[in-house]
């Protein structure tokens, strides 16, 4: 951890801001979230790290989906994705969110969720233990110095691929598109 | 002349424009706009012509006297400014409603019988102007039908009580001192007996108490203030209860004198401090049943009973210092709230006659002009520093702290909080929040309703900036009845310990401000969302339906609204009950019978002849 | 002149550095309560960075006026509170110098009470124009709680001003230096302002008006990025002002700027001690509570000074 | 009317609809409540379920009996030993397995545990819905201990798989019962510290006491069972009503409360949470030696006869039933998990909160002890 | 208990067969129009607590069997007595084209969610059910998907494969 090595924050103060002030919007998609109390309580206490929980997605960077994802709690991860600033960092949780994990077979979760909204970092396993957690936000931290966890900005440059998916499960979705324009990359990167 | 001729011009356009609106309705417009604003310039030349004028040398015996002084030029200016920015604003506001003729007319009429009571330089055409006002003001209020009937009705039963006890005092004054020219009527108070002033000063006071709506007096406010025009809603807020307070000023400092009032009373049971817990009952009270109201005008009404107690605290404390607060606060509250009715005013016209607070919301995209106006406005009955509310209520909680009545200051302060729980919750309900569908369409306020609003917005402003004009004014009427002079600067007060500058206050809050928007402009650039795009737990914003509005402190009102019911109210119908059923039994004497009546007579003729045989009496 | 600009921007200055260290020092207290590590002490830079450099989301131009008045006004109030220093002539104390307070003669405690004012109104405005109802709620409770804490706060404030028979707060702060604390002189009034001072810091049990878990973070739920730095650094700055106000009133400010805000450091530690094992309570009951026993304190201290003067 | 008085806003119908979840910090689990509110008062709230849904009934089906047992674990996260637990005893009654005492025993205990660290978790659920970080933070501390307890012993930390058709899947490995002790003392230790900053908490008091209050007739009316049925001062426990596993073989008490409201739920969870670890203790002297573990067919060939059958435990929120089919398959036939939270949450939940205000919507949800995957499965 | 209310729901209801596999359980099984009646006499006969409301898809008998689980919550809070083990199967079956049946919900009110699910999930008519609306499914399906001939593995093929990968 390099948080305390003045001359990278004078460097590059946005990035070492990012990597240290990870604010979880949580969202319990799934089991996953059992694991969530024990990092952010006394036990592993995620808050050593920067890593806090907040309430609405405005105010956060990091999201976390944790566990399988039905339909319906699809459609809100999209809404709230789309509702945070950037830049944002999401980290899918467990295998389900992978490739369905076991729920491969079931009719109301979706198998790939990279299809619907880009994903920065992933933590395999069912579930996840804490320690997988914290090895997962090391990583994260690791692509945001490399400038490699860029979820949003694919999500922007590839809007319409994705919006295309998700109205391919949804129909329609009942807001308009975040990027409504031609050229919605210029726009994000201005 | 002048105050002939200004007279004159009010009332004579009064006529000429109600003919006029019988010609064409834009001739009539172009009329009533330029001789309220023709009012205004004749005032505002008036300053430093201070004159006495004997407009009817014998009047059974009287002269009737006008007289223009700095107190009548002070109150005259305001009335004129507020009644000329309501007739503004009536141009769009009465555009192709039936009674505009009559609107006009009689607004100017009120306009003059104001400007009369407050140029009269004796007691009778005092009186004479008094009860114009108070008639062509309930014409005016009544002119809507319907509910505006009953307010109406129960505004001049009200005004009435109060006429008939000014008129007993005027009758007991000229029967005690024969004279009725005010200066004359104040030498004669000198020598008079203390039970003669009480009488004098529980007669008037009964009058302009109600006059100016000052608990428990104060019933008559809510209905009329809420069931008028808006224009006129605002005439009647932002100047005409003032003319209670100009009674009360003419009263106590003028007639009665400022060194006889203290002297009214004996130990804490003296006029002074009773009506000072009136006005402190009035601030504190009225300010939270307006946290209560639903409805725009209505919370209005009853904000401004509240605001009218801190300017009779103010006067009934008499040092300077709260004089000044108080003389300054009438002011104040004649922007804000004539400010703020005709917003509540504008946004009636533009929604098509939605004044429920539940009803509304977002209008600040859609009225930005009237919105910040209205800000502004409430602001300033809040008394946030920058705005013209602030200077006058320090003057007067500093007045209370510094006298030692820090119980009253207390009521007046807690007043004060009440007045942010009741604003915010106007703007809020009305400006803020979302856009409710059926609101979508609607348009920014025309022209002449903007400018009026801006124009009050710009007072209030400036005023708060530089408190020294009107303080300057102020404190010198304060002179002329024997308050200590204060140190007026332009920017507050002088360098006594714990002295006021609004210009070091002004120019940290622009520093600051600037500081705190560079500091926002280190930041990342912003993205500009829609309404819809609200964070909703995850879900789709529900159109129409995400607004909060109803009962918008509704754990406040829970715990108090049981104690907060309009007990005056509540008695005054029990006694017009009572009335009637005394009324009903002296009915029951007239039988019809003509057999009654003789029996009547000879009963009346037979204890006659007993009581002259028996008693010998005469 | 000279000092007096070095004092009207020295004064934010530490008002700033101090309630960004109050805001870490307070997570790092709770922390540690919660028997965890806490983060470093310096986490709301780095959050205040991190939020500065995210894309905002706004919702109009009242939406950010709102956050740069709240701001500014909070930045004016420090401005009129002492921050230590004495009036007395030097020598006297050791390390002493003249009062850091640049505007302390422009109108005193009521122009503070009126300018604490400044930053909840603005906040609220721009809350409202945020167009979420959670935000309203949020602020619907801020001004029913401002109303409950007010009371009390006016009456201690009003028992303050008549026990020293003046308005400013350099006034208050020298005759305390040269007496007994307020603390010992108007003890119900101090033990009154400490039980409200967690409502005046918007922190447990009284938390409500951001609640999280019950209305979103409420006026906040809108806000994000660089409006949301600003009000981090406004919450701070305000919770520097109501305690400076608490050591100005009651414990006699300081003699120097070192001795203040060692003060200042006691006092927030107290008030944060207290709240970490309490719950949040509802807005009723914080009414309740508020218009009972830290009023009744206050009444009776106020009565008491009324009666003895 | 007195025309003075303030005019009534019923003909107004301007009531806000608020979404309280799924993406909400007041919300424990994926779940959403929508809610009409006048003011800052409830009137109508409309449970929202299904965020979780994935079909295992439905999976079930593809399923053989022994590849269920994933699965089913995933049902409850906060406990998924009950569900083994359930379907375990589904599977025995529909093949007619037997299981040895010692298994019995193991199963109590290993239930017992799981229904510790599920209250200290509602503990955490409830305090931190309160603001109430300190005994938050201590209860989830503890938590993990039992949890380290089940890592021991079966080796996963919330997924276990640990109770199979015919007994349990190993021993109790060396020393296992004193560390079972010694962590339970070590927890049992703090009981005083949490009954002093947490249950008798004045302001605690004050904001649970009263609040969504249920009578024991409406409670039995819409199928309440568990703490919400104890608190109203019915000793209705399926430990005692129907015993299994080894419940019959020690002496314990069912603690219950008399008022129904949240404070008296949730001091029905700290009871009997108390019980649980005297129970346990009272198990461990208890428990006999012996096999843990009748063997059972090969799962891959394994036919149940045809047949159906309910079966019903308590979990640590009340009454777990499993209605199975069996059609003489290698696979269930039809499964429906009678969970508890399904009345608490969707019937019960919507006739507390109306009347409620906003700041109790969350204290209400998490007193009745939801938990949202156990209602959609 | 269990004969006694074995012989008195025999004798008091003519169209139902009751039968009692194993110990501890009635099984009843009701025709669909006299069901309200049989739950509401069973329920004033002490079975007042409906555990669950499940659906069985029968496609070879062409039959949805739609399972009511009765037990008795306690009388008293006296001891544990043997019949707090009772339960009743109350079945009816139910053609499986266009299925229907009279909601029980003035009966047992914790059924209302229940019948609300089985609507969802098999496409059962619950007749005076105040809300038929979804209550766990974000899309519609064309056969509900718990009846037996939705094939989830087909289902999942045909809807979540086809998506394509976002081309980066």
């Amino acid at each position: 951890m390099d948080r305390n090595q003045l001359a990278k924050w004078l460097k590059s103060p946005v990035e070492m801001a990012n990597k240290y002030s990870l604010h979880a919007v949580y969202f319990c998609t799934g089991c996953g979230i059992i694991e969530i109390p024990p990092v952010i309580t006394a036990r592993w206490d995620a808050e050593r790290f920067g890593i806090k929980a907040v309430a609405t997605p405005r105010q956060g960077n990091l999201f976390m989906i944790t566990g399988y994802v039905s339909l319906k709690t699809l459609k809100a991860i999209i809404r709230t994705y789309e509702q945070m600033p950037d830049p944002k960092y999401t980290v899918a949780f467990g295998s389900c969110p992978i490739n369905g994990g076991m729920y491969w077979d079931s009719y109301n979760t979706i198998k790939h969720l990279d299809k619907y909204i880009p994903i920065d970092g992933w933590i395999a396993g069912c579930m996840p233990r804490p320690e997988a957690v914290f090895i997962g936000v090391t990583h994260l931290w690791t692509l945001i110095d490399k400038g490699k966890a860029d979820g949003y900005i694919r999500y922007s440059k590839n809007y319409a691929s994705y919006r295309r998916n998700q109205e391919m499960l949804f129909g329609d979705l009942g807001w308009p598109p975040l990027y409504p324009s031609e050229s919605p990359a210029e726009e994000a990167r201005a | 002349m002048l105050p002939t001729t200004i007279l004159i011009v009010a009332f004579g356009s009064a006529g000429f424009v109600y003919l006029a609106g019988r010609v064409h309705a834009r001739v009539r417009d172009t009329l009533a706009v330029l001789s309220s604003l023709v009012l205004v310039g004749l005032i505002g030349l008036g300053y430093g012509a201070w004159r006495e004028v004997v407009y009817v040398p014998d009047f059974l015996g009287l002269e009737l006297v006008l007289r223009l002084n700095l107190l009548a030029w002070f109150f005259a200016i305001t009335v004129a400014a507020v009644v000329s920015l309501s007739t503004i604003f009536s141009l769009s506001y009465m555009r192709r409603k039936e009674s505009a003729n009559f609107h006009y007319s009689a607004t100017l009429a009120v306009e003059g019988a104001m400007l009369g009571t407050v140029f009269a330089g004796d007691l009778l055409s005092f009186f004479i102007f008094w009860e114009i006002m108070s008639w062509s003001a309930y014409l005016l209020i009544s002119c809507n039908r319907g509910r505006a009937l009953e307010a109406g009705l129960k505004y001049i039963i009200m005004s009435l009580v109060g006429s008939c006890a000014m008129l007993i005092g005027l009758l007991a004054m000229y029967s005690g001192l024969g004279v009725l020219s005010i200066p004359l009527v104040a030498e004669g108070m000198q020598a008079a007996s203390p039970g003669f002033v009480l009488l004098v000063l529980l007669t008037f006071g009964l009058g302009f108490g109600i006059k100016s709506a000052m608990v428990p007096l104060h019933t008559w406010l809510p209905d009329a203030h809420s069931e008028a025009a808006s224009p006129f809603s605002a005439v009647l807020s932002g100047v005409l209860i003032k003319m209670g307070i100009y009674g009360f000023v003419l009263l106590m400092y003028v007639v009665v004198g400022l060194k006889l009032l203290l002297g009214v009373g004996a130990g804490w049971l003296t006029f002074r401090h009773i009506l000072c817990w009136l006005g402190a009952i009035t601030v504190v009270v009225p300010t939270f049943i307006a946290v209560l109201q639903s409805d725009a005008k209505r919370l209005l009404a009853w904000s401004s009973i509240g605001q009218i107690g801190y300017i009779i605290l103010g006067l009934s404390f008499g040092t300077s210092l709260a004089f000044a607060g108080a003389i300054f606060h009438a002011l104040n509250h004649a922007l804000c709230k004539s400010l703020l009715f005709l917003a509540v005013g504008a946004v009636e016209h533009n929604t098509g006659g939605v004044r429920d607070l539940n009803d509304l919301g977002g209008l600040a995209k859609r009225m930005p002009v009237t919105f910040a106006c209205a800000l502004l406005a409430g602001l300033g009955l809040i008394g946030i520093p920058l705005t013209s509310g602030f200077v006058p209520k320090w003057l007067i909680y500093r007045s209370l702290i510094e006298d030692g009545y820090p119980f009253l200051a207390l009521a007046a302060l807690i007043g004060t909080w009440g007045a942010i729980l009741y604003v915010y919750k106007l703007l809020h309900n009305i400006f803020l929040g979302q856009l409710p569908e059926k609101h979508r369409e609607v348009r920014r306020a025309p022209l002449s309703m903007r400018i009026p609003i801006l124009l009050l917005g710009l007072g209030i402003l400036v005023f708060g900036v530089v408190p020294g004009i009107p303080l300057r004014a102020v404190q010198d009427i304060g002179h002329t009845f024997g308050l200590a002079q204060l140190k007026v600067t332009l920017w507050g007060l002088g360098s006594e310990a714990g002295a006021l500058n609004m210009l070091n206050i002004c120019l940290a809050v622009v520093i600051a401000f600037a500081a705190a928007f560079l500091l926002l402009r280190l930041g990342a650039k912003g993205r500009a969302v829609d309404q819809e795009d609200s964070y909703a737990a995850g879900s789709a914003v529900p159109v129409g339906r995400y607004h909060y509005t109803v009962d918008f402190y509704g754990p406040l009102s829970r715990m108090i609204s049981p104690y907060l019911r309009d007990r005056a109210d509540e008695f005054y119908y029990w006694l017009a009950a009572r009335g009637r059923e005394i009324a009903d039994l002296t009915r029951k004497v007239y039988t019809g019978y003509a057999g009654t009546y003789v029996l009547y007579i000879v009963s009346f003729l037979a204890a006659l002849i007993f009581l002259q045989l028996v008693w010998h009496i005469w | 002149m000279v000092t007096r600009i070095i004092h009207i921007v020295l004064s934010p200055l530490i008002a700033l550095v101090v309630a960004v260290f109050l805001l870490g020092l307070s997570r790092i207290v709770i922390a540690r309560i919660h028997r965890r590590y806490g983060p470093p002490i310096y986490q709301p830079i780095i959050d205040i960075i991190r939020l500065m450099n995210q894309q905002s989301i706004s919702h109009g131009t009242l939406f950010e006026l709102g956050v740069v008045l709240a701001l500014a006004g909070s930045i004016v109030t420090v401005l009129f509170i002492p921050l230590g220093g004495t009036n007395a002539p030097p020598g006297s104390y050791p390390l002493a110098h003249g009062l850091l307070c640049p505007l302390s003669s422009s109108g005193g405690l009521l122009v503070v009470i009126y300018l604490m004012l400044f930053g909840p109104v603005s906040i609220a405005l721009g809350a409202g124009a945020s167009e979420n109802p959670n935000a309203s709620i949020g602020v619907s409770r801020k001004m029913l709680l401002a109303l409950a804490y007010e009371v009390p706060f006016l009456l201690v404030i009003l028992a303050i001003m008549s026990h020293y028979g003046t308005i400013s707060i350099a006034e208050i702060v020298s005759r305390q230096q040269d007496s007994a604390w307020g603390v010992f002189s108007v003890p119900l009034s101090a033990v009154a302002a400490f039980l409200i001072l967690p409502a005046m810091l918007g922190i447990r049990p009284f938390d409500l008006v951001g609640a999280p878990q019950e209305i979103a973070s409420g006026p906040l739920a809108e806000y994000g990025g660089r409006y949301l730095a600003l009000l981090t650094i406004q919450n701070g700055i305000q919770v520097f002002v109501v305690i400076a106000l608490f050591v100005n009133l009651f414990l006699g400010g300081g003699v120097n700027v070192i001795t203040f805000l060692l003060k200042v450091f006691a006092v927030f530690l107290a008030a944060e001690l207290v709240s970490a094992v309490l719950p949040r309570v509802r807005i009723e009951n914080a009414l309740r509570f508020c218009w009972t026993w830290p009023t009744g304190l206050a009444l009776a201290q106020m009565i008491i000074t009324v009666v003895s003067r | 009317m007195i025309p003075g008085s303030q005019p009534t806003d019923t003909d107004s119908e301007r009531e806000l609809e608020l979404y309280f979840g799924p993406q909400h910090l007041g919300m424990v689990g994926n779940f959403s409540i929508t809610l009409k509110v006048r003011g800052d008062r409830i009137v109508e709230a409309t449970a929202n379920p299904g965020y979780l849904h994935r079909g295992f009934e439905k999976l079930m089906e593809y399923r053989t009996w022994m590849q269920n047992f994933p699965l089913v674990c995933r049902v409850n996260v906060v406990e998924p030993d009950s569900m083994e637990m359930i379907y375990a005893m589904g599977v025995e009654k529909l093949a007619g397995l037997e299981v040895p005492e010692r298994a019995q025993y193991i199963r109590s205990i290993y239930l017992e545990l799981a229904r510790v660290g599920s209250h200290l978790f509602g503990l955490w659920a409830y305090s931190n819905m309160l603001g109430f970080d300190t005994p938050a933070q201590w209860a989830m501390y503890h938590r993990d201990l039992v949890l380290d307890l089940f890592e021991e012993l079966t080796g996963g930390r919330v997924y276990h798989i640990y109770l199979w058709p015919g007994g349990v899947r190993r021993d109790f490995p060396e020393g296992f019962k004193d560390r079972i002790v010694e962590t339970l003392h070590s927890i049992g230790g703090c009981v005083p510290d949490y009954d002093s900053t947490f249950f008798n908490n004045r302001l605690f008091h004050q904001r649970a006491h009263g609040i969504a209050k249920i009578s024991q007739e409406r409670a039995k009316a819409l199928g309440a069972t568990g703490q919400v049925l104890r608190a109203t001062g019915m000793r209705y426990d399926i430990r005692k009503v129907e015993p299994y596993a080894a419940y019959d073989q020690v002496d314990w008490e069912v603690p219950t409360r008399e008022e129904g409201d949240a404070y008296s739920r949730i001091w029905v969870i700290r009871d009997e949470m108390i019980e649980s670890v005297h129970m346990i203790f009272k198990l461990l002297d208890a428990m006999p030696g012996g096999e843990v573990y009748n063997r059972v067919p090969n799962p891959f060939k394994w036919e149940i006869p045809p047949g159906e059958t309910y079966v019903r435990c308590e979990s640590s929120r009340g009454e777990l039933g499993l209605y199975m089919v069996s059609d003489g398959g290698d696979k269930p036939y039809r499964v429906h998990f009678r969970t508890p939270s399904y009345p608490h949450g969707l019937t019960i939940l919507e006739e507390l909160l109306k009347g409620a205000s906003i700041a109790d919507v969350g204290n209400t949800m998490i007193s009745l002890y939801i938990v949202a995957p156990e209602i959609d499965r | 208990m269990i004969s006694s209310l074995k012989s008195s729901l025999e004798s008091t209801f003519k169209d139902v067969a009751v039968g009692e596999p194993e110990a501890g359980r009635l099984s009843v099984l009701a025709p669909k129009d006299s069901l309200p009646v049989v739950l509401r006499y069973l329920k004033e006969n002490g079975l007042d607590h409906l555990a669950l409301l499940s659906c069985v898809d029968w496609p070879e008998r062409g039959k949805f069997e739609v399972v009511y689980v009765l037990s008795c919550y306690m009388p008293s809070n006296t001891d544990y007595a043997s019949e707090q083990r009772l339960h009743v199967f109350v079945k009816a079956e139910i053609p499986r084209e266009h299925p229907a049946l009279q909601s029980v919900i003035d009966v047992f009110e914790n059924a209302e969610p229940y019948e609300r699910e089985i609507h969802e999930l098999f496409g059962v008519h619950f007749a005076g059910h105040p809300r038929l609306i979804p209550l766990f499914l974000e899309r519609e399906y064309e056969i509900p998907p718990f009846r037996k001939d939705f094939d989830t593995r087909q289902y999942v093929a045909e809807t979540f494969d086809p998506i394509p990968p976002v081309d980066e």
